[in-house]
């Protein structure tokens, strides 16, 4: 039975709640409710309301009383409702938890689930990819799974590192996507980027959502004779710069492709990587398809016009294998 | 053949009063049932129908309180609605087939498509709507912000925050009541408690019996009101009103009221005791005031139905127009994030 | 030779009474008077001599608060300090040359260079102190989560959260008191309200007229108490601990004092009205704890004198102490972001 | 007699408020305390109560009242004590303010002031440089000016804007730059680099008090016969990519300098705009020098070496002018 990428971050909390006493779950109408998505339906039954801790509706609240209880060695698993709202409980991320280890040589060990992302027509404040705040902020992780596999082994991972992490959950991925998960227990390491496709004409750099919109684009194009590599960063922060520059060195091409708005994107910090890096194997300019920068509409046609797609890969590709 | 009284008798002064009030509960009927009509159509039909996609909240037995707070607004006072607060967006004067576009994505909605349901606004004068984010309690700092713009002016005019009960857990709730009391602003807090905030009920939000508890917090009059009383809540935001138009700072006034549907479209609201959508339902604040008006002989079963009649008729003709108009252009994707573009 | 009795008699008790009250009155002068002494070390000494850089905020006549407070906390439990608490650090046992060197940005101090003043905290068994970063009342939320975390253990211990009366102002004030009645955490409040927030007097932060009038929007017992008698403070966290540690959640307690200097070294305090230092002066809650001292026959002058010239001596010692710390080295800037490295 | 960089906001300030009624100020001690900074010292003297409010201490109060007063046609100027404190009044600023226009078409013409970075041995709390947060924002205008001048013609501009502006000021500049300024009133463009020194060899791409150090490189740096070309970028959203490139045109080796920490710099912006349009003019790898990715230590040998400095770009620079 394949597993959703919804039901593999499910099957990661509970096995992690299981395994360890100390993990918890805090959030908005988490408990009976389920959470808005069901990630948690059933937790509250399972392992009580002391373990899966609803809320007022405080995201600087819920994220502050994950950092006091991470400073006190639990392990708290926060949910933003929708990524959207993390903005709220902003300061207690990017201040609070992000410098005490720096500081005072304290650790935070907390996970910020934050459903994110376009294309369920959501609208501009509820489909917000919201991860480059965080990129930004040292003393963070950052991780985007793309896969059902990824998802769970790096919600587990999430859960044992003794940093502060941000955990984006693609909302578009959590019915859609689906794959049949090992029996046996497995995590995925933090900071570690997959090939999710290989090949030799061109690297398409990518996370989340959008590693099926390059893989779709990939076919395609290899239907033409294009060999795009596609490399699915899995976590942004620590960035994986080693698998990068390896593909960079194999492909001399590079695409990169973000769901999230243009300007300082990630295509930005991917971009100055690879050319103070592997600047000499580079055999055309660095280009990047991205939603433009304007906040995510919400009629079908303008959100579909927003978004990256296959479509608009394919063409960039294209004019960069001919470059 | 008589010269009219410049000084109207007792009883003429009883039967013109009661004229008043007559048409004054008529009014309100017409806005609440325009709101259930508007939002059943939205929530029961179009939703269903794939129509509207995304979010859909509803204030389906709330309607008492924005039809009996916004009769109030005058010309240059400034709304601010929370997610169920539809009836505002009638009485400012907002024709409703473009809110339903709105609702549809459609040209002709208040922001073209490029947002949805209730995320819209007007600024234009006599309108006067700030549209919400959905980050909640986020419009009460704005509020203050419109107020102290208001007083900056030298009017009288007041801003109306309107707001749920969860919402006021969080911290722009506070600071923004907290702002508007030390500046001693024009503003009139208008909470409906609802008693869930999603599926969270009251004593998951706080540990105060009533949002009115928080008043004095901020050294702000707080008063509770029965939020399914549509006369009640007019009478209350009058006092509340006048307070703040007097230059006497915030008044808060609670709404004490029942959410009778999930927390949005998709939400059968199954943690929801079902005794208590049946206590609820017997004050329907629709129902109420029918009887009211019969009671009062404001009205007869007959006019009422002819008002429900009308109703449906304008939301057939608003649906319609609304199912007419474009999605709008993909190539209207990027303009307008910034003046001048 | 007699038996000791296993009751002791009236006046034994009275005595015995007596004897412990004098040992805590003088613990108590103690830690005030090592409070006053290094926060006048560092602010009118050091900070003038370039020995300390940056921002320097100092608890001068609020020492009652610290102290009063913080010796009811057990080895469990764990604080979160303001920037007035120094006395805080003192009490659990952080040693005075450590403090020196965090402020001198040395090794050995807290964060060994890091960041300085009293951002500095040890969540090391016994010790339980949580550093404030600088966004106001950001300790507030965490405070709740600590609690969360010792009830989570199920153990009585409780967290003492401690601000100033500008910091309620802030949303996360709000949210994380809110929170915490709400869960019904094991959290002690401690407001200073020492009148100013910065340049802000009380009437330009709240248009209530005490810190305490917020409990009821919390649900929360609330009481306020005399900052400037570190006897009252003691007596009235005693209730505020046993409310917390019996499990019947937050309770807060304003302690009204005065800020008898300017917000930080660098500010002459001229909007503070002259009369009011000197009001206050007279209520310098060293000096009154000094004269029931010497009232009770608990000391004299000559052993109260040796005590504050012990205290001298100690921060003598523990100046040269820090002074010859080195500055950190600079190959030290780049690790400790994240675990492991 | 020259103006410093705090007297050129101030005087920009109080010229913007003598000519516009609808201008007022608004922020925590600015009133009769003048700010903490005295950039509003005698203000409320001047102007009164009215249009100088001094609010509790509430960050996202702040900003909401502004975007209040903006969509009521006012022109508010918030202050934040410090920039680090802008955390507390995100949600506000990108969710709220930078929105409006786009989704319901409301104006909210708006600034937000922001004393920033590092220097003055202010730790982690009262040093940071916290743009990037509001360049990924569209919606927004961010301003960082390094000059006197622009600091005055800048502030004028943004109160004049229709949209909503984060304005930074260097905190290490505010009485440490100096210069005469016209006796005449100007106005300086929003959007639009500055050539603050013309140069063949290399192009040193920066902004705020870094263009200072750019500047002083750049001297040691010619008397070795190496011809610096410094672009002051002075607003980075929206971004003169047009002199950025022209610049590089011109000397086809780029230096990206920020004091902001290293990862998902405006370094990472400028390098993907440099590589996708001027790719074929690059004659070496983009280098950037930054800060280190670690909160703002507060110790002063720390801070200093966390600091980018002359030295530490002239070393970069040579290294790029032998590549
Ligand atoms: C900051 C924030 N957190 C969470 C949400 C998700 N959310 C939307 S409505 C809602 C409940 C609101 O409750 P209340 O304020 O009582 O209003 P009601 O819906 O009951 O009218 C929640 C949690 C949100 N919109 N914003
Ligand atoms: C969020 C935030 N805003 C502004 C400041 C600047 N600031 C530091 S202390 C202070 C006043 C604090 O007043 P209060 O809470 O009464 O504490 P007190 O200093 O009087 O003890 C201000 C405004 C800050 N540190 N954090
Ligand atoms: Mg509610
Ligand atoms: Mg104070």
């Amino acid at each position: 039975m394949p597993t959703t990428y919804l039901e593999a971050i499910r099957e990661g909390l509970w096995e992690e709640m299981e395994r360890d006493p100390d993990v918890f779950l805090i959030g908005e109408d988490i408990g009976v409710y389920g959470g808005a998505f069901k990630v948690t339906a059933g937790f509250i039954e399972h392992f009580g309301a002391r373990r899966v801790v609803d809320t007022p509706i405080s995201e600087s609240g819920i994220v502050g009383a994950a950092i006091g209880a991470g400073l006190m060695g639990l392990r708290p698993v926060a949910e933003m409702q929708f990524a959207d709202f993390i903005s709220c409980g902003f300061d207690q991320i990017v201040n609070f938890a992000a410098k005490c280890r720096y500081r005072w040589n304290a650790a935070v060990p907390m996970v910020v689930r934050a459903p994110s992302g376009g294309g369920i027509h959501g609208g501009p404040f509820h489909s917000q990819n919201p991860e480059m705040w965080f990129v930004k902020t040292p003393g963070l992780k950052v991780i985007c799974p793309a896969t059902a596999y990824d998802a769970k082994g790096l919600i587990k991972s999430a859960v044992r590192d003794n940093d502060p992490v941000i955990f984006f959950e693609h909302k578009a991925l959590y019915r859609r996507i689906k794959e049949d998960l090992p029996a046996e227990e497995f995590t995925v390491p933090i900071g570690k980027a997959r090939v999710a496709r290989q090949g030799r004409d061109l690297s398409i750099i990518t996370y989340g959502a959008m590693v099926w919109v390059a893989l779709e684009a990939a076919e395609t194009l290899a239907a033409e004779g294009i060999e795009v590599e596609v490399i699915d960063l899995r976590t942004l922060l620590p960035l994986d710069r080693d698998t990068v520059c390896e593909s960079v060195k194999k492909t001399a091409k590079v695409l990169l492709l973000h769901e999230d708005t243009r300007t300082a994107g990630m295509a930005g910090e991917l971009a100055i990587t690879i050319t103070e890096t592997v600047f000499e194997h580079l055999d055309a300019p660095i280009v990047r398809v991205t939603a433009p920068d304007t906040p995510v509409p919400f009629s079908p046609p303008l959100e579909e016009a927003f978004l990256p797609n296959a479509a608009k890969v394919i063409e960039k590709a294209r004019w960069l294998h001919r470059y | 053949m008589s010269i009219a009284p410049t000084c109207p008798s007792q009883s003429q002064r009883g039967s013109d009063e009661s004229a008043a009030e007559a048409g004054l509960a008529r009014r309100c009927l017409y806005y609440m049932s325009l709101m259930r009509e508007t939002e059943d159509r939205i929530e029961r039909k179009l939703y269903r129908q794939g129509k509207i996609l995304g979010g859909v909240y509803v204030g389906r037995g709330q309607e008492a309180i924005p039809v009996g707070s916004a009769l109030h607004a005058l010309p240059a006072d400034v709304l601010l609605p929370s997610h169920r607060d539809m009836a505002v967006f009638f009485i400012r004067g907002i024709p409703l087939g473009r809110i339903f576009a709105q609702y549809m994505g459609r040209m002709g909605g208040l922001t073209n498509g490029r947002d949805g349901n209730m995320h819209m606004g007007d600024m234009s004068a006599g309108i006067g709507i700030v549209s919400i984010i959905s980050a909640l309690a986020a419009t009460v700092p704005v509020a203050a912000g419109v107020a102290l713009a208001l007083q900056y002016r030298g009017t009288n005019a007041v801003a109306f925050s309107y707001f749920g009960d969860g919402s006021t857990s969080r911290g722009d709730w506070h600071e923004g009541v907290n702002m508007a009391t030390v500046l001693k602003l024009p503003v009139v807090y208008l909470c409906n408690n609802n008693q869930y905030a999603y599926s969270t009920p009251l004593s998951g939000q706080m540990a105060c019996a009533n949002v009115a508890d928080r008043g004095p917090a901020y050294g702000m009059p707080a008063e509770i009101v029965d939020g399914n009383d549509v006369l009640a809540v007019y009478e209350a935001t009058a006092r509340a009103v006048a307070h703040a138009r007097s230059g006497l700072g915030p008044y808060l006034l609670e709404c004490k009221t029942f959410r009778m549907t999930g927390h949005s479209a998709h939400d059968a609201a199954e943690y929801v005791p079902a005794a208590l959508f049946e206590q609820w339902a017997k004050r329907d604040p629709i129902v109420r005031l029918e009887q009211k008006m019969i009671d009062h002989g404001w009205d007869d079963r007959a006019g009422l139905d002819a008002l429900h009649a009308q109703v449906r008729q304008e939301v057939d003709a608003a649906v319609a127009w609304a199912d007419e108009r474009p999605y709008p252009d993909p190539a209207t994707l990027l303009g307008g994030v910034y003046d001048g573009e």
